[in-house]
Formats: structure tokens, C-alpha cells, sequence
């Protein structure tokens, strides 16, 4: 998106808010690799390294009632959501203090409460669970949106196909992005499917679909919200492919080799964070100081969040047979 | 063949599926977070005509007709119940389910005990066979979910309890599939009561007091199973049917007293035989009974085949009266 | 197609063959209904009233080797591949004759030695099954094709979706046909896509489609012979979109009142074979008499076939526990 | 902990991982039918690399590298397998199988009995527990597909049986899911016959003769058993560890003589309890073998829950040396 476009359509304040996350999204994510390697965590490590401004972009014009169905790289809209750098750690870590109370791990957090419909590594099934929130909000008359991800290699799935199809017939307040990294672990796109780009899948659907720089985190921003926007005044939904690049593997302990080095390369300089700060800078709404001021703010939450997980208790066996059903009050 | 227990009543008598349609009715006009979602089950009313009327008292927002995407359905079901509403889904058939496992078994099943997400959902499918269906159209895939934690299941065996276990599915917490029996549609008709009330998730019912053996079974089969009792009596065997109507979380306690009385247990349903629920049962027996048994655990069941379609085949696999009858009287000689 | 395409493209001969097939398959189902209202057909019964050029169409340019992977309204395919109406009534019968032996009825008919895979109930799911047939074509090199048809309700089936990605993504010899009745059960079009077309679903997985007349027979079969020429050559996949009217109830059991009632008209007066005729007369390749002739001959077949099924035996009872498994000389 | 049984053998230690690897690779050159299919096996090898190399070998013709697709692989393999191919399928976790359910258990499964069409292919599903994987990256399927006629399945428990059970699973006729155990992958090694062998489908093995108690297992569990058997010796309790290897068809005749010499018998496995294999082991033990039964038949199982994520919570649902000798102390007393 060039210059002034942005300073039409996104403030100040706004654009900081954006940059703050992918800081705080890039410093945790930092975080939990190095405690990966130092042999900390539990289980396998999921990043949206270089990826940051996908999930930061669609989460932040949410509103507080609205609900997100994130996939496994969405660590920015969990924190916009308000999951705390601590309660991602605790996650990490298998701690009771987690989102999930220890009964799942790295970037399977869910908070109804928060709006935050749990992932389930199942790549796309939470796409019909998408649609059937965004169904419960349309039968309620609730001006409320849902907003949901899923990678390039899970719109392959029939899941998919059934969650964009009935969110279309029925013009459901919903949105999907879909982070088209380019690879679904090893595989790259042309062997998932034989279009050019993603957003090609939504003409099945007749549903509007939008193809954006997946770096750039105001060009995000706005489409989530015009998308969030028409979706909540009934207009229906929308597809919003973001092409970015896969910068890590596919988990941490992937060497990712598969990756053709030069494709990294040409992807580094469009790191999002970078990208980020040239815009800052040539809007005149910040300067390396002020970068430096909120890398700081995200460091210091990061810590703390860090020291806070790892005091915090882990769950005693036993927890293991509770919580399988539901109970009347719960409901209520 | 079928003749419905008789309960305390005030209205006329209605069908099985009557029975089905008043619950859902009553249900919607009670709580509005209640809506209805499948295919073909608005201004059709469903392959069985059990939601006919619905879509013009209730509106399409609350009768919900969708593609033909299983999966896609069971997944918004859940989603719309994790924002506070009660959908009720309904299968064409009970064998599309499979469609829709992965959604029920790691969506709706899990989401609970994995991050607190309370799924209080329905899923209506309408299984089984001697309908001359074939391997598609009578499936019983209760044994699939019996083994999938987090979801309970119900099945009914006559008009009252089809009305009061699916109005409390509608009430529960959590993701309940409620098998309804195809063949019992409109072959069984009882009077209800005309007040609202409910059938207990979790409570089995001994359908016929007895003292020689136990018979445990559900659905279509607790017919056979009291068919078979009055064919015994005369020759001094004594059955006392138990109609499970939940299969999970199971009434173990009136299974257990049961035996202790009898020290004789039969299991009997119509789904196949190896890994079914009657594995189960008949394990919980020896496990905790092990020493009231005065004889084996047998089962009756449909052998491990699908369900065929010819009509000598299909009566050759579903279990029958003199299948009952032969396994008592060996267990009554045991 | 105008006279002179069809002309140059359907000689006299292959006419007279889609012809017979219409009627045959027309005499047949007929027949199957007439036995259905006498309560003598064991189960449910779907037929292809109105929609027969698309199967005839479809089948009759395969070669011997070739596959075929049909939905429930496909008699004419059955039938072209060899399939006799005396087999077919057997079947409906539940006689031990019929294809399956009575394991399965109707139109559940699966021969692989004429090439027919065995419908499944659940639509959509032979979808993926003909891309595997096709796969192993093209894994050995084989210049053979598989066919298969869906209707416009499977299509919103994940399996479709996952069949076609695969299908394109691997350029395999299969042609998908869609027989786009306007209806799935009661559920008509609108409420089943936001597509007008069904062939616009194609555009998700890069195939190319096209839109048939589906009550042209003579369109229909040069579509399908120049896709099926195309895959043959490793030209990949093609979709093929049927526009045609379901004249029946879903099955024969429903009376289909959500249909309304002008819509039929509509169509009857485009009947496929009404159609054929017409063409069959304008091209001079046959007239009154010859129809009269074929037809004839038609319903001889099918009375013959129809003894046949009903002298053959049922089978009994403890069949029911053969072939679960397959033996190894099956496969050797 | 573990210990892989020892076999005559001429060739160097492999894992249980290159077992598997082995047998596909020796299939794959014996028999140009056989190919791959699934996510990421091609120049990735595959996320457990058990398919490393394989591309470069066989070309991309036989390794096939797919969308993230399980229903769509699965339903591609039927298709080829019935086209006369030998499909090999892998799944990334046998987690993700439930994505297949619908073509696995309506197509797969019943094609042979509903029209005669045999479909031989192999879908390979790492499963089970002890990995930190979580509720989806930990599960054991086996429940399910043991209730669903016309597959069959094996669960290797060594290296030797991982290579012989895959190529006589490759060989049949039949679909056939082949659970691998995640946890075994690099923890076992044993040395291998150099010559061509397989494992026939459907036989038992004692892994370890004893007179006390029967214990009935398979997978990782096997050598749980064993570490318990060999803690319990000196105790005077002799287990006789048995060793399903194929979970259907069952090797009834192995476990019935078993129980016949011991009386006594523990049900042991990894996958849930209710509804689970151990069921219907029970079920038969007390159908089929009651006079020969002198105490409650004992299942040690996990809990009805979720696989859950974190350390302590796994090590508690996961069965345990200490469950085994807990439930055989219990027994031999009784
Ligand atoms: C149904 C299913 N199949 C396989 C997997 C294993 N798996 C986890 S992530 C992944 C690749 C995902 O690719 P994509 O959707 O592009 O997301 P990305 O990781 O690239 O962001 C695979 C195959 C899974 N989680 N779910
Ligand atoms: C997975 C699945 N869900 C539901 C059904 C029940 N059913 C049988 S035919 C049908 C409608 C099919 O519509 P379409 O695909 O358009 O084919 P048509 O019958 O119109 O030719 C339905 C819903 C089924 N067979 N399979
Ligand atoms: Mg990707
Ligand atoms: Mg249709």
C-alpha cells in the first residue's frame, strides 16, 4: 500500500499498536525458540517467524465481542486478544496457568471468553466451527464477526470447501484469511494446487476475495477491517489471501532444507517488522527511538511473562480425568 | 412385533417419530437458543418428515437448510454452540455420519476437556436396519462413538423415552448424538404426558422384571428382546429386560444389580458384534461381577458384516427373536 | 450443437447408438417404476428420468479399458458398459444375480471387470476414488481414462474438493461430469452454492470447464469423447457441467411438490429424447419408424431381462457372512 | 525400558524406524505395484524421514508426494488399488486418520463385500502416546477401525515384526491398517534375518511363557509387560506376556490356550478403556472360555480422556509398569 493511502487509513496510534504487536509477537516467538533449544519446552514449536503481520493484521480491528478461529501461526492475534506473553509461555510449558490448564500445548489456546476458539491441529477443522460461530451471531441478529486463518496447505482440505461454501450461501459474518506462506511443511504450493494464487479457491464460492503483501501489516490492517466491516453490516464474507514466506521450519526442529536459501533471501528484506518501521518513518509517525522504546516495553512483558510460567505450577496427574464433560452451571 | 411400554399419560397416542417432532417442537418454542440445522429439513421436513411444519412456525433462521456437506454442518453445529445456542443436527441417515467423524471425535468431543469449551450440541441420526436400506442406508455407528470420550449417547426404544432423552440432549452441556431407530418410526405408538418432561441422560430402565437372565440391550432390539420374554415364560425362563436408552455415560449400577439378581447376563444389539458395546457391557462384568456370574456373558448381534441388502440376507444379519430364545435357553441349562 | 457441428461430428451410426441407449434406459427405469408401485422392488428406488443423455452421453465414447466411476443417476453408463437391464432388475430384486449378489441394491452396481466402480451411498466419496484409478493409469503409463459423474449436491462435499485438487494438481486422466439437476434432494441450487454456475467451482483447482446442454445427448458425447481423448493424452483433467431437470422425485417414493410445477413443464418439453429425435430427423440419420423399431427392440431387452431377474433365485441367508475379506487369488 | 525381542538374524541392529523403512523399500523393489502416497514422504522423507532417499530411488511416480488431503489420499489409494496397484498410504499421525474415517471405514472396508472389488493398500499410522504430542498428536485410532468389518489391523511391537507385519500387510488382499508405534520409532533395535520374511497377519506370539497370569497386549504396551513380568518374578508372579501383533483378525487360539494354562488374565492397552479392544478380549475370554476362568478378567487401560498435553498429566494417563503389577498383584491373589 504506498504512502498515502496508509496516512488515510491508518492512524498514528493505530500503526503503533500494529508495530508494538508484531514486536511483542516477534520477541516471544524469539523467546520460546530459544527456550526450544535450550530443551524447556514440552512437545513441538510452532512460529510465525516472518509472518507476524497476518494474524497482528486481522486481529486488531476486532472488536471486543467478536471471535477469532486463529490457526497454528497466529501468535500475534492471541495476544491482541489479550492472551498474555505469560499465559503463551505457561502454554509452552504444560503449566496449569496455561490457557488449556495443561491439557494441550504450544499454540492450542482457547478462551471462549476472550474470544478465542481453540485450534485443532486438524489443519481447516475449525473453519466450519467459523462459520457455525458466525451462523450463531447471524440468527441472533449480534452485529458480531468472526475472522479465521488457515494456511495454504489447508484449503486443500474438504473441510475447507464445506466451511467457504455454506459461509457464502448463507453470506455469513465471516472472514478468512489464509497465510499463504508458500509451503505446507515440505510442500510447496504448486504441488498443493494447481492455481496461481489462493484466493483463486473463493470464485468456487462466489465469495469476494483479495490478494495482499502478507509483510505488510497496515495493508492487513485495512482490508481485515473493510472485510470486518462489510461482514458485520451483512455483506457477507470475504477471502483475504496474504503471501508472505514461511522464515523458519515448518516447527523448530525442521532445518527446513526443502527451502531454496534464495527464496529466504529475497524474503528477509521483506521481513514485516522492517517493512513496518520504513513505513513508520516515512509517514513521520515514528523514529528508531521510539522502535527502540517499544521493543524495549515488549521485552520487559516478555520477561516477566517468562518468569511467571516458569513459577507457575504444573497441573498434578490426577487433573488428567477431569473436565471430559461439561457442567449444567458452565452452560447456564 | 412392537408394542410400547404403556406410561401414565394424558394426550392421544403418537408414533415414535411424533414423538420426536413434539420434542423438537416443544423444545424450540421453550428456548429459543434451540434451532435445527441438516439437509433438506426445511420445506421438506426431512427425509422423515419429522421437521414438516418447522421451517413455517419457526422461520429459516432457526431451520436451518444447508448444503450437502456433512462435515461442514456437524463443524458449524459446534461452532454455533460454543456462542451459546443449541443446535440440534440432523443426519439423513445415521451412515452419512462418517462424513462428519472427524469433526464429531476431534472437534466436538474434545474441545472441553482440551481448553473448556462447553459444545452443547445435538446430532439426530437416524440408524439401523430392517428397512431393506442395504449397507448404507441401516448402519449402527453408536460403537464407533462409544469409544470417543467426551460425547454421551442416547438411544431410544419407545415414544416416551424418544421424547424425554431428546429434550434432555437439548438441555445438556454437551455434544449428545441421540440414535432414533428407523424401523420404530411409525411402528410404535404410545400416549405421552401431556406436561413437559424429560427422560434422564444416564439412566437405564428394566423394562421387564425377571429372575433367570439379564437381556441388556437398546433401541429396535429391546422389542426382540421382550418378544423373546413372553415366548420364554412358558417354559419357566424368566427374562428381565434392561433398556439401556443411554449409552454413555452407561447406567452400570442397574446393569450390575440386575445380575447380582439374576447371575445371568445376555447382551443383545443390533449393531455388529465384534468390538460393539456388548464388549463392553460383557467386560464390565467379569471385571466387577466376576464373581455373581454363574455362567458366561453371551451375546446376541448382528455378525461382522455390513448390513446387506436382500431381504434373506438382511434377516439372516439382524438379530432375531429365536436368537435370543437359543442363547437363553443355553444359558438357562448353563 | 447446431445440425452442421453435429453432423460433422456424430456419424449416423453413433447416433443411432446414443438413441438406443436413451431409450433403453428410459424403457428400463420406466419398467423399475411400474415395478416400485407394485411393491415389488426391494428398497428405495432413483432413477434418471429427464437427465438420461448425460450418462449415455458420457459412456459411450470409452474404450473397453476405460473406467467409470458413476453416481446414482447413471443407468445409460451401466448399460453401455454392459451392464444387461435383466442385471439391473436382479439387482433392484436383490436376486443373487445381480452384480453384487444382493449385498447391495438399486443402483449400487460395481463391476470392475466391465469397469463400473460401485457407487457409495455417501455422494461424492467415489470422487476421490476415480482419481486413484486414474492415478494408476497414469503410474503405469496407460492410456486409459476414468469417468465419473456427480450431482450438483456432491459437489459441496468436501470429497469433491479434495478429488479435484488432486486431480489437477497431478494432471490425471479423469473426466468429472456433473449432472446439475437444479436440485439435491428438495434443496434447489441457491441454497446449495453461491455460484450460478457449477462449473465455476472448477475455477478453485484451475480445470477447465464447460457448460453442456445435459439434455443434448449429442453435445454431451462429443464433450466427453474430446475430454476423454484429452486426458488420454495427458492432457489432464476436464469438468464437464450438465445443465438438466430432474422429472422425478428424489426417489420414486417422493412427489417432489417443492418443485414448482412450471419449471417441469419447461423441461419436459426439452426432453432428451424428444430431443434426439428432432436432431436424429433433421440430420436424415433416422426417422418415425426407426424410433419405433429401436424402442422395440429396447423393450424386448428389457421384458426379456425382467423375466430373467424374477426367475432368478434370491440369496440365502448365511451368504451374508461371505467375501468381508478378499482372498488372494482375486487379486493375483 | 525396552528390550526388543532377539531373532535369528544375520544383519546389523536396526530400529524400529528403519524396520519399517526396510520393508517398504524391499516391497517397493520386489513388486513394481507398490507405491507411496501421502504428505511430505517425498523430498522431505516424510516428518518421521521413515521415506528418505525413497524419491531419488523410485522416482515421483511411486513416491507421491500429495495435497494435505487425508480423504482424498485415502479415497486416491482405493481407487488405485483397485486398478490393480498396492498402494501404501502414511499417514502424518495416525491422529489425522479421523480425516479418512468416511472413505476408510464406508469405502475401503466394504468394497469387496458389497461388489466383489478387492482393494489391497496398507495405510500406515503412527499413533500412540509418550511423546509429548497432545491430544491430537498422541492418539490410538485402533478402537475404531477394530469395530468396523472388512479391515484388517496390526500394531507391530518390534523391529522384526515391524518389517515382516508391513510386507505381509503390503502382500494382502485387503486394506490394512498398520499402526506404528512413534514411541518405539528409535528406541528399540534389534537384528534382522537378512533374507525376505513377513509376519503372518493373524498370528499371536507368547513373548513370554509364564503360568500365573495371561497378560494380552500389543504395541509399546508389549514391552511394558514384559518390564513388569520381570519385576513381578521375584515375587513368585509369572506373567505370560502375549503379544497381539495383528488386532484383527484376532489370534483367539493363541490367548484362549493362554488362559486355558493360566486362569487369570490382564487386558492391557495404551487406548482408551471403554469401548477399546480390551473389551471385546474380555468379552470373548467370558464367552468362549468361562470354565477355565478363576478370576475377573482385568483391563488396564488409559482413562476415558483425551491424550493430555503436559508431562505429569501424560505420565498419569499412559499405563504404567506399576497399573500392570498393581492389577496382577490384585489377581494372583484372588
Ligand atoms: C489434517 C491434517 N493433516 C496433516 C497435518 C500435519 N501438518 C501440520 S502443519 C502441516 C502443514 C500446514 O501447511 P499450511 O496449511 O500451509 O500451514 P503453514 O504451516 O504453512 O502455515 C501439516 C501437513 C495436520 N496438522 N492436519
Ligand atoms: C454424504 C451424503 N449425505 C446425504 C445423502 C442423502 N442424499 C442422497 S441423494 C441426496 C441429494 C443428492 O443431490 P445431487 O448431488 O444434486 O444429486 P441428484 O440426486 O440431484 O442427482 C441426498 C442429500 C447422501 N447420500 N450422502
Ligand atoms: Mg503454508
Ligand atoms: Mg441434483
Amino acid at each position: 500500500m504506498d504512502l498515502s493511502r496508509i496516512a488515510g487509513e491508518v492512524t498514528r496510534t493505530d500503526y503503533l499498536h500494529l508495530y508494538y504487536y508484531l514486536r511483542l509477537t516477534r520477541g516471544l516467538e524469539t523467546r520460546i525458540t530459544a527456550l526450544y533449544r535450550q530443551g524447556r519446552i514440552v512437545g513441538g514449536c510452532y512460529t510465525s517467524h516472518g509472518m507476524e503481520a497476518v494474524s497482528v493484521g486481522y486481529a486488531l480491528p476486532l472488536e471486543s465481542r467478536d471471535v477469532i478461529a486463529p490457526y497454528h501461526r497466529d501468535m500475534g492475534a492471541f495476544l491482541i486478544r489479550g492472551i498474555t506473553p505469560g499465559e503463551v509461555i505457561a502454554q509452552y510449558l504444560g503449566k496449569r496457568t496455561g490457557p488449556t490448564k495443561g491439557k494441550d500445548g504450544n499454540v492450542h489456546i482457547g478462551d471462549l471468553k476472550r474470544g478465542v476458539i481453540g485450534f485443532v491441529s486438524h489443519l481447516a477443522d475449525n473453519l466450519p466451527v467459523a462459520t457455525g460461530a458466525a451462523l450463531a451471531f447471524q440468527i441472533r441478529g449480534e452485529p458480531r464477526v468472526v475472522v479465521t486463518n488457515t494456511g495454504d496447505g489447508g484449503t486443500s482440505r474438504g473441510d475447507f470447501h464445506e466451511a467457504m461454501n455454506l459461509a457464502a450461501v448463507r453470506k455469513l459474518p465471516v472472514v478468512f484469511f489464509c497465510n499463504n506462506n508458500q509451503y505446507a511443511y515440505s510442500t510447496p504450493l504448486r504441488y498443493q494446487m494447481a492455481v496461481q494464487d489462493v484466493a483463486d479457491r473463493a470464485k468456487a464460492y462466489g465469495m469476494p476475495a483479495e490478494i495482499l503483501d502478507g509483510n505488510d501489516v497496515a495493508a492487513i490492517y485495512v482490508a481485515a477491517r473493510r472485510a470486518i466491516q462489510k461482514a458485520r453490516a451483512g455483506g457477507g464474507p470475504t477471502f483475504l489471501e496474504c503471501k508472505t514466506m514461511r522464515m523458519h521450519g515448518h516447527s523448530e526442529h525442521d532445518p527446513a532444507k526443502y527451502v531454496p536459501q534464495a527464496l529466504l533471501e529475497e524474503w528477509k528484506i521483506k521481513d514485516p517488522i522492517l517493512k513496518a518501521e520504513a513505513m513508520l518513518k516515512a509517514l513521520g509517525y515514528a523514529d528508531e527511538a521510539d522502535f527502540q522504546d517499544i521493543d524495549a516495553r515488549a521485552k520487559k512483558e516478555i520477561e516477566a511473562g517468562v518468569e511467571w510460567a516458569e513459577q507457575s505450577p504444573l497441573p498434578e496427574g490426577p487433573e488428567t480425568l477431569e473436565g471430559v464433560f461439561a457442567t449444567e452451571e458452565e452452560v447456564a | 412385533m412392537m408394542t410400547a411400554a404403556v406410561h401414565p399419560t394424558l394426550s392421544q397416542e403418537v408414533t415414535y417419530l411424533e414423538a420426536i417432532s413434539q420434542a423438537l417442537d416443544e423444545e424450540m418454542t421453550r428456548d429459543e437458543r434451540v434451532f435445527l440445522i441438516g439437509e433438506d429439513i426445511g420445506a421438506y421436513g426431512g427425509a422423515f418428515k419429522i421437521t414438516e411444519g418447522f421451517l413455517e412456525k419457526y422461520g429459516d433462521h432457526r431451520v436451518i437448510d444447508t448444503p450437502l456437506a456433512e462435515s461442514g454442518i456437524v463443524g458449524a453445529a459446534i461452532g454455533a454452540a460454543m456462542m451459546g445456542l443449541r443446535p440440534v443436527v440432523e443426519m439423513q441417515f445415521a451412515d452419512f455420519i462418517s462424513c462428519a467423524f472427524d469433526q464429531i471425535t476431534e472437534v466436538a468431543a474434545k474441545n472441553h476437556y482440551r481448553w473448556n469449551a462447553p459444545v452443547p450440541m445435538v446430532i439426530r441420526a437416524p440408524f439401523g436396519g430392517g428397512v431393506h436400506g442395504g449397507p448404507f442406508h441401516s448402519e449402527c455407528p453408536e460403537g464407533w462413538f462409544f469409544h470417543s470420550p467426551g460425547l454421551k449417547l442416547v438411544a431410544p426404544s419407545t415414544p416416551y423415552d424418544a421424547k424425554g432423552l431428546l429434550k434432555a440432549a437439548i438441555r445438556d452441556p454437551n455434544p449428545v448424538i441421540y440414535f432414533e431407530h428407523k424401523f420404530l418410526y411409525r411402528r410404535i405408538k404410545a400416549a405421552l404426558p401431556s406436561e413437559d418432561y424429560i427422560v434422564p441422560i444416564g439412566k437405564a430402565e428394566v423394562k421387564r422384571p425377571g429372575s433367570t437372565i439379564s437381556v441388556v440391550t437398546y433401541g429396535a432390539m429391546v422389542h426382540i428382546a421382550l418378544d423373546a420374554a413372553a415366548r420364554l415364560q412358558q417354559d419357566g425362563i424368566d427374562l428381565e429386560v434392561i433398556d439401556l436408552r443411554t449409552l454413555i455415560p452407561l447406567d452400570t449400577e442397574t446393569i450390575y444389580e440386575s445380575i447380582r439378581k439374576t447371575s445371568k447376563a445376555i447382551i443383545l444389539h443390533e449393531d455388529t458384534k465384534t468390538g460393539g458395546i456388548g464388549a463392553e457391557i460383557a467386560a464390565l462384568l467379569v471385571e466387577e461381577c466376576f464373581d455373581c456370574l454363574d455362567g458366561p456373558v453371551l451375546r446376541v448381534a448382528a455378525p461382522d458384516t455390513p448390513v446387506p441388502f436382500s431381504t434373506p440376507l438382511e434377516e439372516f444379519f439382524l438379530p432375531k427373536i429365536s436368537d435370543v430364545e437359543e442363547a437363553a435357553r443355553k444359558l438357562a441349562a448353563y
